[in-house]
């Protein structure tokens, strides 16, 4: 299960960096980050996956006593909902320069966009 | 368990199509924006799965949803400036 | 004291205040920004003081109220004290820097501002390795919003090309973070570092990709094109943010890492550092845009201090003195040079020459290069120093070559920056009058020179700011203001009244060198006496220089050697550079004295064994194999300096084209340094075998060959300064032989011509200076006849001509007679045979020297031209004098030295008693032969005195020529190309070689730059994908980790 | 050896038997020379009517006080030469002022007159005088130079400076000549000596085509006189030197004519067969031919 | 198609690194030593019955208030892009679709409910699943649904703000009252911790979850505010 969903995330990474890198509209790019993202998002949350346990929330079913042996590690899943939210905050940023960039040349090719080099 | 890892095999599955989807360049960028967000929001699922509900709640209404909305907004002006 | 942790809560507090204002409230919100930045300042600057006197001690700060590692907590010790004192100020600074740009875009962007310094110290202070990521990801997206404040569109698209890479980065990070916890189980980082074993085991490709996440984020050469694209385009302000701040921020995160990963990740980050060091100065070779190659610049430092950090295996308890003076170098400099930059409107290099008229931004620009280079007396010197030697004596030779290869390629843009900033026609648009930018300019001068004295007096040696010499020369700053001849006087005061209170320390050789640099200086400067006006930068420069030359006289240990040295350097560069058309030679001069300082730096270090202090005495203890390389580096090094064959191509133009009272000074005293050096070196360790090498035997041809060519190629100068700067490259030549023979009389004919070369090419110098300003030319052949117009200046040359020849009866003629003394004894009999050649050549060009331009036809245009001014004509009556009274009696200068080299080479002693000077082969009387000479001479004279009494004076033109009256002077000046059969007959060895040579490895250093520049396109997604090719490569060059 | 007063008797007299010994030999030089091409030369008082002409002559004009002294120095530069070398070996009558210096002041102190001469000449503004001093100071300077070699490579082989104690060392035989023991160093000394006795093919610089006589140009009346008594003083002093070194000295006034005749002979031979060089050529040809001579007597001894 | 080739290469080097992690992965099958501490002690220490909602908010309170800057700083950003836009804007009005009734009703029905549920999500999260981030998100949810029933109305801007601001201020106060009061920095103990499992627990968690979902919602709506705005502002 854990392994699936990290595969699936490395995957999700390799394709989202693969369209972010080779797409040239600026918006694809992002939208390719996003995936990648999300990619992420899936390989932290299975790396702290343990077989066979629960959500780490105490309640009736898993008393404070019985905590250690059942819950899964919560660490990973509040490192996840930091990274998430700091994703979306980056991804609007993205955005918001995407937008003022298609005002200054009206192009959305990452490629027109060379004048500052060497 | 079997149940769950077929599931999961599937989201798997699905995910990877729908980012492909989303990252393709071919498309329109409308369904590429709403590629990513399913994906995003398969992910949210498979959080569930992995016992993760604080994170899937999260996935779910800001991976998928704001952010979403977000790529909508920003396409729209953008079309609406390409037609000046 | 107050809990660190109010730096984050005050910066995070003010920045969601600002959100309660309104828009239109500009000025309240600017206020509390800066109260804000202002506060954390203070907190970080108290905390800096308390644990530096020990009034505190580092804490650790926990949130939560939990322990760690089951809570975030932050540490600050000194460093990091340090650290977030850096940030903060630099924020405070940058944000006064800013204030109408702050005005115009609003309340957000100054609470972005806040949260910028606040992330950056977060990421100094935390030990959370998620909490590290966290602050990180805050930096890049401020980053992201302050972009925006410049006004060029470009920063735009760098901005967002910086948003994709980093992307690229946190994506790495992340997953690198989750692995590394999943090995270790905790995310703190001492934890970690404890487990390190573990982490290495199971997680080292996670630690992996956190390290190059986070060196990535140092922008690193190669993988750093966006970079480079904000530097450029972002508001100066921001980028000096950027280059100081962030840098040092993120360079404190890479140590954190280290602590984790262990020496193989150290080797790692020191190739990762030096090969951007090296690169990223290659790159900047090829840049003419001002701010660009500030970017380039910070890469290549920020690359330096990362090779710091790799190498914290060795250097022990000096890591924290040498990483933190090579940071708080670098980030006062480039923030103070990217403030600068703000005042400048044009963006090429050239615009900067809009500074000119600017006295104090000039000191300021030079002052931070001088920061950025490790000049002394700026820490990064003192941390070079310590560096330098830990390496040596690790032998990491090849990294140290690198080192100091990328150090001098640094120098080398920079400086020729700064001669752009100097001597190019002034920019029509003038640096923008902004009394905040000047303060905030005027704070970072203040704190560069501040971090020298602290520097000093960390360091284990004597602080160079405490060095009565020294601080003499920066006194002359203070006093800018006064005239010229005032601040003459007293500078001439100043050379009288050192030598009077050292002259009991010196011994007889040091006692000569004392006397040409100090009184000898002081008799040159009577000529600045002619200067009006104020003469800005003429005095710190010269007296720098001074400064240099009379502590390296007194100089015991190689630190204060090598502190003198390169200030002489720097000095005389400046002094150089104050010539009309001297930019391009002074900045030669400068490289290649650089060059030769480094290879001195790393012969000490090497000879020092990892010992910071170091006797000189200590370099006669050595033994093989180390000692041969030594004296190798240091002999190079010191003949840089004289301008041995094949390092000389610097001394033509720095010579000429000096001003006139400064060309004697650099060939007649300066020249002396690196005489003075080889003395040094050849008393302490003699003879050495290289690879059965006699070394001094290579010395000899080297000596034998600069005697040649120097003289030859005086010969077929048309340029009088040019001419005599040739010139200075032969006598120096005869002068290496002399002591390379190692033998008693090698020696003293090379001390004979350290006394005279400084008094005659001193004095043809102010003669011919003298004659330029008058002429308004300096090539000969549109000269003649001035013997009547200028006849003490003829006299000058005259006398000085005779004795540089070596025709008796003057004192150059002893030099000769003790040279062909010394070389009886000599073992090797083929390079004096060059010597020999070289000998008659000198006459020629002599010859040509007064000849062309004071006999022959005098000029319709110099009809109504005067004697020189009357203080360039003082000191070369006094030089007259000096080389009469030297001719007459040398005893008096050279006895005790005699006696003195005896200690050394027993050998050969002369024999001073009577009037006759006899040697083991010969005798010489000069009193006799000047007596004899001047009787016949009086008695001829007079005869023809007597037959020849009323001799009609006639006009030169009344002349029989070609059977017809010439009518123009032109038609009988034959002095262009004066030997021309001479040089067709041996002109091939005149060929421009070793110009070539030089000129081909620039050449090739510039095109190579300018092609692989081109490596960054321009293109984001290429940038990014620059990024992935360097997670790869590092990684494959790791084997696989 | 220190300075007497009888020292200076003692050089007059040396100088006034060089002076006119020079005289003679200079015509008969000239008279042989003209012999060879079939001419009938000049009387052999000849230079002394020219002398007492150029003493005699009243219109003098000066271009200027390095003018006026050019000819000073000139003939200082020959007659100190002259006196710095002993001209009879162990002799103290003729040994002269040699107790003043060496080898080397002897070596040096050729360029005083020449440099003076040089500066006079080129006060004049006379353009030929240029030429002449420029092509002049490239060749003798060339020519120097296997000289320079020849006489360090006598020095070393005796491991002295002083000439008396080189001229000592030859004693006792012909075969103690430097010239049979060091032939090397002779023969490189002896091609230069045909440069600077300013004889085909070396004597461009006073080519009297292209200019009237190089750079005395200017020069009449009384310069002339003190030139034409240094151009006698001056080959004899330099022969001397030549003799000295190479060819063992001169232990009598008659070992020193006939030696000085011979040497001298030996320059007016080589100039009646060979064209005149120009500068460039000779200045290569000394490189190329005397200079290695020069090293190689360095290298053997 | 040499870049594509080049990235392709790149990222199966990539792939090789990921590969290598995912070799060498072995799930833990007891939880690690920082883990077993929160499993044993949050309930007792911190009161709260989700560990990943004690952990946000207190163990890693620090990365929480810096995610909320990351919020803050994109917002203020995004204004600020935006912002400099309207300055050089100078475009007439543009008549947009008119809304559909059915929507802009169901705005009016549904808003105050979101509204609600967000701030029953937030102030519950120390109990349940979900907390600030996920409440904010619905908050904002609510703003999104008003900007598509009334595309032209101008929105408050300045209450958005001074929401966000108040909220983050508290924030950062309520953190340095735990220096005062309590451990530390952001130690949730200065109110009692009360019993696990009810809603008046855990210390001040919930009081910081419901200001970081104020903000949280502030700062999204702002965000899509200033990106839907269209140009006539």
């Amino acid at each position: 299960m854990a392994m699936i969903a990290m595969a699936t995330g490395f995957v999700l990474i390799l394709i989202g960096l693969f369209g972010a890198l080779s797409n040239r509209n600026i918006l694809r790019m992002i939208v390719a980050f996003a995936v990648a993202n999300t990619g992420v998002n899936l390989v932290l949350v299975a790396v702290g996956y343990m077989d066979g346990r629960t959500a780490p929330i105490l309640n009736e079913a898993v008393p404070v006593a019985e905590a250690t042996t059942r819950i899964i590690d919560p660490v990973p899943q509040a490192l996840v909902l930091t990274a998430i939210v700091i994703g979306v905050g980056v991804t609007a940023l993205m955005l918001a320069y995407a937008y003022k960039l298609f005002k200054t040349k009206g192009t959305l090719d990452i490629s027109q966009y060379t004048d500052l080099k060497w | 368990m079997t149940l769950s890892i077929g599931i999961a095999l599937l989201l798997a599955i699905a995910m990877v199509v729908s980012a492909i989807m989303a990252t393709r360049g071919r498309r329109s960028l409308g369904i590429s924006i709403l590629a990513a967000g399913l994906a995003s929001l398969l992910a949210s699922v498979m959080f569930l799965l992995l016992g993760a509900p604080d994170v899937a709640m999260t996935e779910a209404a800001i991976g998928s949803g704001l952010t979403t909305f977000l790529f909508f907004f920003v396409l729209g002006r953008v079309r609406r400036g390409e037609h000046d | 004291m107050v809990s660190p942790i109010f730096i984050i809560a005050a910066s995070l507090g003010g920045a969601f205040l600002l959100g309660l204002l309104r828009d239109p409230w500009r000025r309240a919100s600017y206020t509390i920004s800066l109260l804000v930045l202002a506060f954390t300042t203070a907190l970080a600057g108290a905390w800096v003081w308390g644990l530096a006197s020990g009034a505190v001690q580092a804490v650790d700060i926990l949130t939560a109220g939990t322990q760690p590692p089951f809570a975030v907590n932050l540490r600050l010790g000194i460093a990091e004290a340090a650290m977030v004192l850096l940030i903060n100020l630099t924020g405070l600074l940058s944000a006064l820097y800013l204030r109408d740009t702050l005005f115009i875009q609003g309340r957000r962007a100054m609470a972005v501002l806040l949260i910028f310094s606040m992330a950056l110290s977060g990421i100094v202070m935390t030990r959370d390795l998620f909490n590290l990521f966290v602050f990180f990801e805050l930096a890049v997206i401020s980053t992201g919003g302050l972009i925006l404040l410049s006004r060029d569109p470009r920063a735009l698209a760098a901005g967002f090309k910086y948003l994709v890479a980093s992307q690229v980065v946190s994506i790495l990070m992340l997953v690198g973070i989750i692995f590394a916890y999943h090995a270790t189980g905790s995310l703190n980082l001492d934890d970690m570092a404890a487990a390190s074993e573990q982490l290495l085991k199971g997680g080292a490709l996670a630690f992996f990709l956190i390290f190059i996440a986070v060196v990535a984020e140092l922008k690193l050469f190669p993988a750093n094109g966006w970079a480079l694209d904000i530097y450029e385009s972002a508001h100066p302000a921001f980028s000096a943010l950027v280059s100081a701040a962030a840098g040092s921020a993120a360079l404190v995160a890479v140590d954190k890492l280290l602590t984790i990963g262990g020496p193989a990740w150290m080797e790692v980050a020191s190739i990762i550092g030096i090969v951007s060091f090296v690169g990223a100065n290659l790159f900047a070779l090829a840049q003419n845009v001002d701010r660009r190659l500030l970017g380039y610049s910070s890469v290549a430092q920020i690359g330096l201090i990362v090779f710091v950090a790799g190498q914290q295996d060795i250097l022990g308890d000096s890591y924290l003195f040498v990483a933190g003076g090579v940071l708080l170098a670098h980030a006062v400099g480039k923030a103070g040079l990217f403030w600068l930059s703000g005042l400048i409107g044009g963006r090429e290099l050239t615009a900067w020459s809009a500074l000119q008229g600017n006295p104090l931004l000039i000191f300021a620009f030079a002052s931070f290069l001088a920061l950025l280079i490790g000049l002394p007396p700026f820490p990064g010197f003192y941390a070079k120093w310590e560096l330098v030697h830990l390496i040596a004596a690790e032998g990491r030779l090849l990294l140290l070559s690198l080192l100091l290869f990328g150090a001098l390629v640094e120098a080398g843009y920079l400086f020729r920056w700064f001669g752009y900033t100097i001597k190019r026609d002034r920019h029509p648009e003038p640096v923008a009058p902004s009394l905040y930018k000047h303060g905030v300019i005027g704070i970072a001068v203040l704190a560069g020179w501040s971090l020298a004295y602290l520097w000093g007096e960390l360091s284990p040696h004597a602080n160079l700011l405490h060095a009565a010499p020294m601080l003499f020369a920066l006194m002359f700053l203070a006093i800018e203001w006064a005239p010229a001849r005032l601040k003459n006087a007293v500078a001439i005061a100043g050379l009288l009244a050192w030598f009077a209170t050292t002259y009991s320390a010196y011994d007889p050789l040091q006692l000569i060198f004392a006397l040409i640099v100090l009184a000898g200086g002081a008799v040159i400067l009577l000529a600045s006496f002619q200067t009006p006006g104020r003469r800005l930068g003429f005095y710190p420069s010269a007296m720098l220089m001074f400064a240099g030359l009379a502590m390296l006289i007194l100089a015991e240990d190689s630190f204060t050697f090598f502190a003198a040295w390169e200030s002489l350097t720097i000095g005389s560069y400046f002094l150089i550079l104050r010539g009309r058309q001297s930019e391009p030679h002074a900045l030669s001069y400068l490289v290649f004295s650089l060059g030769g300082a480094f290879l001195i730096l790393t012969g000490f270090a090497l000879a020092a064994q990892g010992n910071s202090q170091f006797a000189l005495a200590g370099l006669g203890e050595l033994v093989q194999p180390l000692a041969p390389w030594v004296f190798l580096l240091l002999a190079i090094g010191f003949m840089t300096k004289t301008a041995a064959i094949g390092l000389h191509i610097w001394l033509p133009g720095a010579h000429a084209e000096a001003e006139t009272d400064v060309s004697p000074m650099v060939s007649g005293i300066l020249l002396k340094a690196g005489l003075f050096g080889l003395f040094m070196l050849l008393i302490h360790m003699g003879r050495q075998e290289f690879y059965g090498l006699d070394l001094t035997h290579a010395m000899m041809w080297i000596g034998a060959l600069s005697a040649l060519l120097g003289n030859l190629m005086a010969v077929f100068q048309e340029d009088a300064k040019r001419l005599l700067a040739y010139s200075s490259i032969g006598q120096m030549g005869y002068a290496l032989f002399g002591l390379a023979m190692m033998n008693h009389l090698g020696w003293l004919m090379a001390l004979m011509f350290v006394i005279n070369h400084y008094i005659y090419k001193s004095m043809l110098f102010l003669s011919v200076g003298g004659v330029a300003k008058r002429t308004g030319t300096r090539a000969m052949y549109q000269m003649g006849g001035l013997i009547t117009l200028m006849p003490l200046s003829f006299i000058a040359v005259l006398i000085g001509i005779i004795a540089m020849s070596g025709v008796p009866p003057l004192s150059g003629f002893g030099g000769r007679w003790i040279l062909y003394n010394a070389i009886m004894t000599s073992e090797y009999r083929l390079p004096m045979i060059l010597v020999f050649l070289s000998g008659p050549i000198a006459f020629l060009y002599l010859f040509r020297l007064i000849h062309s331009i004071f006999l022959g036809q005098l000029k319709d245009e110099h009809r109504l031209i005067k004697e020189a001014p009357f203080w360039l004509v003082l000191p070369q009556m006094i030089y007259v004098v000096c080389l009469l009274g030297f001719a007459l009696v040398p005893g008096l200068a050279l006895r005790h030295v005699d006696a003195y080299i005896s200690n050394f080479l027993p050998q050969g002693a002369l024999n001073w008693e009577g009037l006759t000077i006899t040697s083991d082969f010969g005798y010489w009387s000069p009193v006799s032969i000047m007596l004899i000479v001047g009787v016949i001479f009086s008695l001829v004279f007079a005869l023809l005195l007597l037959v020849n009494r009323k001799a009609q004076k006639v006009k030169q033109f009344n002349i029989v020529f070609s059977a017809e009256r010439p009518y123009r002077p032109e038609t009988t000046h034959y002095a262009w190309n004066f030997y021309a059969s001479y040089r067709k007959a041996l002109g091939f060895l005149e060929w421009p070689l070793f110009e070539r040579f030089w000129g081909a490895i620039v050449d090739l250093l510039h095109t190579a730059a300018d092609l692989s520049r081109r490596f960054y396109t321009g293109n984001g997604q290429v940038y990014a994908i620059h990024l992935l090719a360097f997670v790869v490569v590092v990684y494959l060059l790791k084997g696989g980790v | 050896m220190q300075f007497e007063w009888i020292m200076i008797p003692y050089s007059l007299l040396t100088l006034f038997i060089v002076v006119n010994y020079g005289m003679l030999l200079t015509a008969l030089m000239q008279k042989i020379g003209a012999r060879v091409g079939r001419r009938h030369g000049i009387p052999i008082w000849q230079n002394y009517f020219d002398l007492i002409k150029n003493f005699g002559i009243r219109s003098s004009i000066t271009h200027g006080t390095m003018f006026y002294l050019g000819p000073v120095f000139r003939l200082t530069g020959g007659i100190g030469l002259l006196l710095f070398v002993p001209t009879i070996y162990a002799s103290e009558m003729f040994s002269n002022l040699s107790f003043a210096g060496d080898l080397i002041l002897a070596l040096y102190f050729v360029f005083f007159g020449t440099l003076g001469m040089a500066l006079g000449a080129a006060e004049s503004g006379h353009p030929h005088a240029t030429i002449g001093i420029s092509r002049g100071l490239s060749q003798v300077t060339t020519a120097e130079l296997p000289f320079a070699l020849a006489v360090f490579a006598v020095a070393l082989q005796y491991q002295t400076l002083s000439i008396t104690d080189i001229v000592a060392a030859q004693q006792g035989g012909i075969t103690n000549w430097t010239a049979f023991t060091n032939p090397f160093a002779v023969a490189a000394a002896m091609l230069s000596f045909l440069g600077s006795m300013m004889r085909p093919p070396f004597d461009v610089v006073l080519a009297p085509q292209e200019i009237p006589i190089g750079p005395p140009t200017e020069y009449h009346s009384s310069y002339m006189a003190l030139m034409q008594t240094n151009r006698a003083i001056m080959p004899i002093a330099k022969i001397v030197l030549y003799m000295n070194l190479f060819f063992g000295g001169a232990a009598s006034w008659p070992v020193f004519c006939l030696k000085v005749f011979l040497i001298y002979l030996f320059s007016v031979f080589v100039g009646v067969v060979f064209p005149r060089f120009q500068v460039e050529q000779s200045v290569r040809w000394f490189l190329i031919w005397a200079v290695p001579l020069g090293i190689l007597a360095i290298l053997v001894v | 198609m040499i870049k594509r080739f080049t990235l392709i290469l790149l990222l199966a080097g990539l792939g090789a690194i990921f590969a290598g992690l995912m070799l060498d992965y072995v799930p833990d099958s007891e939880l690690n030593r920082t883990a077993d501490y929160y499993a044993k002690n949050t309930a007792a220490d911190l009161g709260a019955a989700n560990i990943v909602t004690a952990i946000i908010v207190t163990y890693r309170g620090l990365d929480t208030l810096g995610e909320v800057t990351v919020l803050f700083l994109t917002a203020a950003i995004v204004g600020l892009v935006l912002a400099r836009d309207r300055h050089d804007q100078s475009q007439p009005d543009r008549e947009l679709p008119p809304t559909g009734e059915l929507l802009a009703t169901g705005t009016r029905l549904l808003l105050p409910l979101i509204l609600l549920f967000g701030a029953y999500v937030f102030s519950h999260g120390h109990l349940t699943p979900g907390g600030g981030f996920q409440g904010g998100a619905i908050l904002a949810s609510g703003m999104l649904l008003m900007l598509l029933s009334h595309p032209l109305r101008r929105f408050g801007h300045r209450t958005i703000a001074i929401v966000e601001s108040i909220a983050g201020l508290a924030f950062v106060f309520i953190g340095v009252l735990g220096i005062a009061l309590a451990g530390g920095f952001l130690d949730n103990r200065i109110l009692p911790t009360g019993t696990l499992g009810e809603l008046f627990s855990a210390g001040a968690i919930p009081v910081i979850y419901s200001f970081v979902g104020l903000k949280v919602g502030a700062e999204f709506s702002s965000m899509l505010l200033n990106l839907s705005e269209t140009e006539e502002l």
